[in-house]
């Protein structure tokens, strides 16, 4: 039998510069089976094959700055080739500024302060992923933290537009907190995963130092 | 969804176009202020070089509107043109810029990545405006607009001072036209997409 | 003893339209000065007196639109003349490109609302200065926000880009709050004045209006 229709995953950008297509191989029946990557751009006829199926490992095709415009709506499918024949993806559409995933966050501190009037507050502080952080500007980030109590069920999520920086008061005293942080591009695309989980308790007889 | 009706014309939305455009002007005229202020701090200090800076771009010639009336009563197309005659304008002194100011006693990195990164943006943003032009423009792509530039071998003179100038006024003009071109295209965005009501 | 020499103290726009220079008269040692303004455009020989000596007071110069041009260097100076002689300042070079001031934002409204958990936020708007002409895309402002508690000492500055809305989440019920405004181009100019202060108590016990 020829191969089954192979099925396009996904394709992400980490900074708008650059973007990765992954592909589920079709089931091949035991056949060797072949995968080509075609993309034609919107507007023109010719097609292309993908330039580099190796740097972003098994069944992908990895787009280098060159070959990666942000001007264009890419049309792509995968095609599964063995001895009886072959067959081919339903088409992908990829605009580049859409599928830009981000890094998480890092260098995130937790601070415990008071305010003037003795009640404890906490100051977060984290920077941008170091991929954008480089091309501020180029890629404006947007970041959103989490925090629980541990024993907790539910998530108190806080949009922080493009600050890196933020203070929270309403804060139990004794009680040990988790604390992330994620972000995403300005306009279009995704939200990064979740910074690694962190911990802050908020002693009871807090004490600032003067 | 990218392309709601998959069928037919799948293409990006000319506002959209605009939108990538002005935040890509934007940015490259933030690298280019960034890198003129950088140069003129640790290099033109006290050398006066203002004063000869005066008239001296290669795309003075280039008749591209002077004040807010100018900028509003120019034509679209011809205002296109315009940016785009800019844009490959820099082309070439930008790849010397890029090259050259590795030379510079001690240039500091940052001005070192960001020649390269506007050589490189500055690219992009004229793929981006061939497209532009093409979408908004009923007939060909007016591809003369263009002045040459000749001062490479000013940016490789022997005397420091001579060079260091060559350099002060080629960020200058850098500086001054990704800032008119920042300025036109959210002028042209304000009046094509939004109907003068930005 | 002819005049001293006059300097220029400074020159500014405030709508990226018009553009109007100040300077310090020359002390005249009791004899009669008169100042003349004169300027001369890069890639222009010709020089010209200023325009109009009236519409902005003593011991200035208005360039009006027609006599405003962008992305071009003028070469300003002023000379003190009396019976006795007379001399000129040095050379003020101005690109009016980096010396436009707005005029603080205006229609600023500051609204109490509660998020769906129940916390309170305040929803801050803001109109552009009127003489600024955002509509046509000319000139672009952005915009950055202070607040305090009233018998606060330390201001906690936000900058919102060109948003002329901002939400502030992290306020303390049973607190009186202080905020003002300002805006500058978006790349190159100055902060206009801080808005007039605007006050805003956050209630401790807090019901929304339904």
């Amino acid at each position: 039998l020829p191969p089954e229709k192979p099925t396009i995953i996904k394709c992400r950008s980490p900074e708008k510069e650059t973007f990765t297509c992954w592909w589920k191989p079709a089931s091949d029946g035991g056949l060797s089976t072949n995968h080509t990557l075609l993309y034609s751009k919107e507007g023109e006829e010719k097609v292309y094959e993908c330039p580099d199926y190796k740097t972003a490992g098994p069944n992908s095709c990895y787009f280098d700055k060159k070959h990666t415009s942000f001007w264009t709506i890419y049309n792509i499918t995968v095609r599964a080739t063995n001895e009886m024949g072959s067959n081919v993806s339903d088409p992908h559409y990829v605009d580049v500024t859409y599928i830009v995933q981000p890094d998480p966050p890092v260098n995130i501190t937790l601070e415990l302060k008071k305010s003037t009037k003795r009640k404890p507050y906490l100051v977060l502080t984290w920077s941008p992923p170091p991929l954008a952080d480089v091309r501020s500007g180029w890629l404006t980030l947007e970041y959103e933290l989490r925090l629980k109590p541990e024993e907790g069920e539910e998530w108190e999520t806080i949009f922080v537009g493009q600050q890196t920086q933020c203070k929270m008061f309403s804060l139990n005293p004794g009680k040990r907190y988790i604390v992330q942080i994620h972000c995403k591009p300005d306009h279009h695309g995704l939200w990064s995963e979740w910074s690694p989980e962190m911990y802050i308790e908020i002693p009871t007889d807090f004490r600032v130092k003067d | 969804p990218i392309c709601p009706n998959v069928s037919g014309n799948c293409q990006l939305p000319l506002e959209e176009l605009f939108d990538r455009a002005v935040k890509l002007s934007r940015y490259i005229h933030f690298l280019a202020s960034e890198m003129f202020n950088e140069f003129d701090e640790r290099y033109a200090q006290g050398r006066g070089f203002i004063e000869k800076a005066v008239n001296s771009c290669h795309t003075a010639s280039l008749a591209t509107p002077e004040d807010k009336e100018q900028a509003q009563q120019i034509h679209h197309e011809d205002l296109l043109n315009l940016i785009l005659g800019v844009l490959r304008s820099w082309n070439d002194p930008l790849i010397h810029l890029a090259s050259e100011v590795q030379r510079i006693k001690e240039a500091p990195e940052t001005i070192l990545w960001k020649a390269v990164e506007i050589e490189e943006q500055n690219k992009r943003l004229l793929e981006g405006m061939e497209k532009i032009v093409g979408r908004v423009h009923s007939g060909e792509v007016d591809n003369d607009i263009y002045t040459p530039w000749d001062g490479l071998p000013s940016l490789q003179l022997a005397d420091e001072d001579s060079r260091l100038f060559a350099f002060y006024n080629l960020l200058h003009c850098l500086r001054r036209d990704s800032h008119k071109i920042d300025n036109y295209l959210k002028v042209l965005k304000c009046r094509l997409i939004h109907d003068n009501n930005c």
